[in-house]
């Protein structure tokens, strides 16, 4: 029997949420390092990998997914704090082609490293037993899990919102990223906004290789699909653009979803289309200032 | 002049090169010569222009693509083909840097990258021209014009290479010593002042990207006969990445550095991959390496030495 | 020398190494790092050149170790490093060792062409084997000729290669793409499911195998309701796990692999679309098997080579595999090792490793291999074979599933006609 | 005949009107001075006339020409110049590369691909004199960006200089200068007026840097023109003081 149309666009309503919230963790990220260091950040679809790689490890030994979704990013963001400290903070002040080189050599970097520490083979990453079940959304099964992950981007959407809203470090967030001659007024504190700012970044994309593992298993294959959507993402959004990293999520996930179901021949040039169309009316994205 | 003599010295080391290499040595180096008249071509948009480009992959697939076409599709001579793919690429440039140029910094580079992307996408999909996910494959070198069959041999071709190259070097030579050279510098520096004062800054850059298009087009156009096909690779972003990492290792705005990053990073890659499976890694640290301690790249580090210290800036 | 393959790096993958052996390669890595200046030169080259006539039996192996797909050059290079052992341990063939070149082209074919340009021409290799992409192979096929040397397919399933891209010194001992979609073809033909659909991967091989399905199931008077071709390196299959349920198939045949074929039989698993239509599948293997767990369960599909295929041949080499790197042998190790027993039977018959006699011999190969009985055909260089269907199962013992062989079509019914891509009947 | 003549000029940037209805004319020998509080217009006015900026309504003529409709670019090539209030200079270039890159804008041939021996001779020239007539002939093989302020707002103006242009357009050329800097920067200025080959308008917060070289005084407050004179009309016109400097005292910049 034929899905119901009605059965259809509710299940792939549902799909795009669930999609969106884990483009969202990876483009958020993204857009945050470069609205606060302007630094495009290349390694950011390996720390997304990684981050699938520890959750993974971490899942088999402690025997609990939740364990992994929790101490993975603190990991890998620890990782990109280190990274910041080590290197990029001798750079501020240099052009962005110093930021493209390090960032690439540590993709490549982090590349081998999860290829010697955990082999070629992809790894499955079992869904959590508590949301392996189905619900039938007008008689047609669909996954707790992707019912989860669409709440859990919702949640975390909002809970970032807050943090950049409500708290001193999301004030100094804000502030640095809307006027970067600021970053020098704060004094010592930028060092401070930029260490955490591109550890937080490295651990939201660390929780989205986390959550995506059930669906994709952890692969090497990871980063290279990974990163070309999250700069789009961004680029839609208007890079430094919170919101804009939200609407730049929701959009690919639409055309993904729903492009791909009615106009499949389109589906690999669909994203850059929206994205030179983005560019072409609003040269700085969605939401964001053109510099 | 010395830089002419140093020049001269150069080439002529390279012409002989084919007496003493073994075959192998000479594949290597005319993939390298290839992508370093690639790198150049982007070093004019990069180093001079500031204008930094994220989808030069563009102009290399698509020259790559025009030639092979041409070269299996039609009886167009191999020099043929490959100037005819070049003003082909120098001729969409104008376009892509169009709507480029309407944006400025990063929106720029993604804008390259959004049309290179969409240029991969289009050869993917577009099965009967392009032989989509196989690409193009056995390109001949077809003899002439006038029954010319010197270029088809291995060696002949590398001497082509060659010839394109040290041409190509003396083209952008000429260029960046040029007044309109000049402009592109005060572009460089400071774009506003530079409308200011009365240029049109945006033609002069569709100008630059249309060059650097047609000089990254001729790349690619030889890579085609050279390799004997070509593939969606050719205008995959990896490869934007790797080209602009050539730009910056080899020194930006010197021309020869990016041809040396060119040679270096290819030479470094095969050797690497021959002694570890690990050997990105190492790459990875050796890009790192260079941003941290040879900021100005090889060129440009040994030019300041080279330079005597009473020399005006740059 | 040693009486392990050479293997010019240190071996990241296989375990079994002896440890005085990895110290030796270490040492030779070291040793090599210093010569990459004086290899620059063109002394050594030369040198060694004119020491490949007598030296081993030196065979080529430009392999795509890293990358997305790295695990099949892995696979390659374990099992050809294997037999490379065996035979060294018994004397070699012809009384010369065998030498192992070993190069990453990291899937680039630009790179597969030039390490091999430098295999032939520094290392003297004549036999080149294990290339991973049919991209890579149709770059190189081109050149065989110039350089006089033997290209021993192990992996490589595009159809073409053995059709209108053939070259004389190129043989398929493997099981090509299209072989894959007629066995499942045959295994349809007398299934009751009526309403077929197809899923491929949006590039070459996807294409071809589901236009040859698309072919077969309309001559068997199937019902074929509609293909759907997704983007490699697809994330989200939920959009395509959508549209086979709205074409309402009774079975859909996959042609995926690598992170797609997991993507897809994970998320496929989350939206049960096993209860609603039979999965069926142009590879099965293990390393996929074992990366989605329990959601592989009951799927069916040809299986290029199956450990669990019971053969007196098939049982030596598991048993050997088993010995020498404690698990199973996966589905490319099969193939390789059959591939080293066609090059195997065809240096000894032509006492040569020289192109033309061995092209000779290899064109009259027959035997019997761990897949059975082989028979080279000498007009499209295709290896006639037979062709396994196969469930996954649970199994005792094993702490994933396996793939159990259910049926078994014999060679002359699942290989294309000579020079062909497709089939008639 | 004037050679700046501005009719009726207004532009709106949304309910916003910057400037209003603003009539004026400048010739040839003429410095005329535009004053008036911050936001009162006065660089908007200038990108107005040299094309930045289209107006909402009027229009500007040059030398008989409507420039209204040209990019900045041309109208530049037609012999308009202009300094900006925040220096903007090529860091990296010497002080002659600068004025030469200026100088080389008005030459027809500026966007020779190769060669250009010439043109740079010929652009060499006039930055050198400019150089000179601005007493930065010293420093012309240093970099830009190593000049001190003083200079460089001096060079902004040698460089405006260099493409000879028939009217120069000063955005606050003393702009940040210590009073010992701007004492000197006005003596410079005034012996290069005085040449009288030159059409000027001046935007200045300094009064006495307008009274000391502006011939002609137009005041804008809101966008409008409250009065134009000689400066000494200017001063004694009673709504002048009362627009400007009440305002003025709260405009310490």
């Amino acid at each position: 029997m034929q899905l119901g149309t009605l059965a259809l666009l509710l299940t792939q309503t549902a799909n795009v949420l669930s999609q969106t919230a884990l483009l969202f963790f990876l483009g958020v990220g993204l857009t945050l390092i470069f609205g606060i260091m302007r630094v495009v950040n290349f390694a950011h679809g390996t720390i997304y990998m990684l981050g699938a790689y520890i959750g993974y490890s971490l899942a088999r030994v402690t025997g609990s997914f939740w364990v992994a979704l929790i101490v993975a990013p603190i990991i890998v963001g620890a990782v990109g704090v280190a990274f910041e400290a080590g290197i990029l903070r001798r750079l501020y002040g240099r052009d962005g082609s110093a930021f493209l080189m390090v960032t690439f050599g540590l993709a490549l970097i982090l590349g081998d490293v999860v290829q010697i520490g955990w082999g070629a083979s992809a790894l499955r990453v079992a869904v959590p037993d508590l949301l392996s079940g189905v619900v039938l959304l007008l008689g047609e099964p669909f996954p707790d899990y992707r019912l989860f992950l669409a709440g859990f981007g919702v949640v975390m959407a909002i809970a970032i919102w807050q943090v950049l809203e409500r708290t001193r470090f999301g004030l100094l967030i804000r502030a640095t990223s809307q006027n970067p001659e600021m970053a020098r007024a704060l004094g010592t504190d930028v060092q401070l906004i930029r260490s955490g700012v591109f550890g937080v970044g490295c651990g939201l994309a660390a929780l989205g290789g986390v959550l995506a593992s059930p669906l994709v298993t952890a692969s090497l294959g990871m980063a290279a699909s990974m990163i070309i959507d999250a700069f789009v993402i961004v680029i839609i959004g208007g890079m430094g653009s919170f919101v804009g990293s939200l609407i730049g999520a929701f959009l690919v996930a639409f055309v993904q979803v729903f492009g791909n179901f009615y106009l499949p021949e389109l589906a690999i040039a669909f994203i850059y289309l929206i994205m030179l169309l983005v560019l072409i009316v609003r040269p700085g994205g969605l939401l964001g200032k053109e510099d | 002049m010395g830089a002419w003599r140093g020049l001269i010295l150069v080439v002529a080391v390279l012409a002989l090169a084919p007496l003493g290499l073994p075959p192998y040595m000479m594949t290597l180096l005319t993939e390298a010569l290839i992508l370093g008249l690639f790198a150049m071509s982007l070093d004019l948009m990069v180093g001079y222009t500031r204008l930094v480009s994220f989808g030069h992959a563009a102009a290399y697939g698509f020259g790559a693509y025009c030639s092979g076409w041409l070269l299996i599709n039609t009886d167009l001579s191999l020099p043929s083909a490959v100037f005819v793919a070049a003003i082909a690429s120098g001729v969409l440039a104008i376009g892509v840097a169009w709507v480029c140029t309407r944006s400025t910094g990063v929106s720029f580079s993604m804008l390259t990258l959004a049309f290179a992307q969409l240029l991969y996408a289009i050869t993917f999909r577009w099965t009967s021209v392009t032989g989509g996910s196989d690409g193009l494959a056995g390109i001949p070198r077809r003899p002439g014009p006038f029954g010319l069959t010197a270029l088809t041999s291995k060696t002949g071709f590398y001497f082509f290479v060659l010839g394109l190259l040290v041409a190509a070097f003396l083209l952008c030579r000429q260029l960046v010593n040029s007044p309109f050279g000049a402009v592109l510098r005060g572009i460089r520096e400071n774009e506003a002042k530079t409308l200011a004062l009365g240029y049109n800054t945006r033609a002069y850059k569709i100008a630059v990207v249309a060059l650097s298009y047609a000089l990254g087009g001729l790349a690619g156009a030889l890579y085609a006969p050279f390799a004997g096909f070509a593939n969606s690779e050719l205008l995959f972003w990896l490869l934007s990445g790797q080209v602009l990492i050539m730009v910056i290792v080899g020194g930006a705005g010197t021309l020869i550095g990016p041809i040396l990053g060119a040679a270096f990073f290819m030479f470094a890659q095969h050797q690497l991959s021959s002694y570890t499976e690990s050997w990105a890694i190492y790459f990875g640290m050796l890009f790192i390496f260079f941003v941290l301690f040879v900021p100005r790249g090889i060129w440009g580090s040994v030019a300041a030495r080279l330079r005597r210290p009473a020399a005006d800036g740059r | 020398m040693s009486i392990t393959p050479k293997t010019k790096r240190r071996n990241l993958i296989a375990p079994a190494e002896p440890k005085t052996q990895r110290l030796l390669n270490r040492r030779k890595v070291l040793t090599g790092m210093a010569a990459g200046a004086v290899t620059l030169s063109m002394g050594p080259a030369f040198l060694r050149r004119a020491s490949a006539a007598t030296g081993p039996i030196k065979i080529g192996m430009p392999l795509a170790l890293t990358g997305p797909i790295g695990i099949v050059g892995q696979q390659i290079k374990r099992s050809c490093e294997l037999w490379a052992k065996m035979k060294n341990a018994s004397g070699g063939l012809l009384g010369q060792k065998i030498e192992l070149v070993v190069e990453d082209t990291g899937g680039n074919p630009a790179a597969c062409v030039r390490k091999t340009q430098q295999m032939v021409d520094r290392d003297g290799v004549r036999i080149i084997t294990g290339i991973v992409f049919s991209s890579e192979a149709l770059a190189l096929a081109p050149k065989l000729k110039e350089w006089n040397t033997i290209f021993m397919s192990s992996s490589n399933g595009d159809g073409r290669l053995t059709a209108d891209a053939l070259v004389p010194n190129f043989f398929r001992p493997n099981t090509s793409g299209p072989m894959g979609a007629r066995t499942v073809s045959l295994h349809l033909r007398q299934s009751k499911s009526n309403k077929i659909a197809a899923l491929g991967l949006d590039y070459a091989w996807g294409h071809n195998s589901v236009q040859v399905f698309e072919e077969e199931m309309k001559r068997a008077k199937k019902n074929f309701v509609g293909k759907l071709f997704a983007p490699t390196g697809t994330k989200d299959y939920a959009t395509y796990i959508a549209k086979l349920k709205d074409l309402d198939a009774d079975a859909v045949f996959l042609v995926l692999q690598g992170d797609d074929n997991n993507a897809f039989l994970s998320q496929a698993k989350q939206f049960r679309l096993g209860e609603k239509m039979e999965l069926l599948t142009e590879i099965v293997d293990l390393d996929s098997i074992r990366a989605v767990g329990d959601a592989s369960l009951g799927l069916m599909g040809s299986s290029r080579y199956s450990f669990t295929y019971n053969h007196p041949k098939n049982k030596e080499f598991v048993a050997l595999w088993q010995k020498e790197y404690n698990n199973v042998p996966d589905t490319f190790e099969g193939e390789s090792w059959q591939t080293m027993a066609v090059l195997e039977a065809g240096i000894l018959k032509a006492k040569s490793i020289d192109a033309e006699p061995l092209r000779a011999a290899l064109e009259t190969v027959e035997l019997e291999s761990v897949k059975g009985k082989l028979t080279m055909r000498k007009c499209d260089h295709q290896a006639v074979q037979q062709g396994f269907m196969v469930k996954v199962v649970k199994r005792e013992g094993f702490s994933h599933p396996v793939p159990d062989v259910v049926a078994v079509y014999p060679g002359d019914v699942t290989t294309p006609r000579c020079n062909k891509t497709s089939y008639d009947d | 005949m004037a050679l700046l003549e501005c009719e009726g000029l207004t532009r709106r940037f949304g309910g916003l009107v910057a400037v209003s209805s603003v009539t004026m004319q400048v010739a040839t020998g003429e410095v005329r001075a535009v004053i008036g509080p911050n936001g009162a217009g006065k660089s908007t006015l200038f990108n107005l006339i040299n094309g930045v900026l289209p107006p909402s309504a009027g229009l500007v003529r040059f030398d008989g020409e409507q420039l209204t409709g040209l990019t900045p670019a041309q109208v530049c090539q037609r012999g308009v110049s202009r300094t900006f209030q925040l220096t903007a200079l090529f860091p990296e270039m010497t002080v002659r590369e600068n004025a030469s890159l200026a100088a080389q804008a008005r030459d027809a041939q500026r966007w020779l691909p190769f060669g250009g021996g010439a043109v740079f001779h010929r652009a060499r020239a006039k930055a050198d004199a400019a150089l000179e007539r601005l007493g930065l002939s010293h420093v012309a093989d240093r970099p830009a960006g190593l000049l001190s302020h003083g200079d460089q707002r001096l060079l902004e103006v040698a460089m405006a200089l260099a493409q000879e242009p028939r009217l120069l357009l000063l955005d606050e050329p003393t702009q940040g200068l210590s009073v010992e800097e701007t004492q000197q920067a006005v003596e410079t200025l005034k012996t290069l007026l005085a040449g009288g080959e030159l059409a000027v308008v001046l935007v200045e917060h300094d009064m006495e840097v307008v009274f000391r070289l502006a011939h002609k005084i137009t005041v804008l407050h809101r966008g409008a023109v409250i009065a134009d004179g000689t400066p000494e009309e200017v001063k004694a016109d009673p709504g002048v003081q009362a627009a400007y400097l009440g305002d003025f005292a709260d405009a310490a910049d």
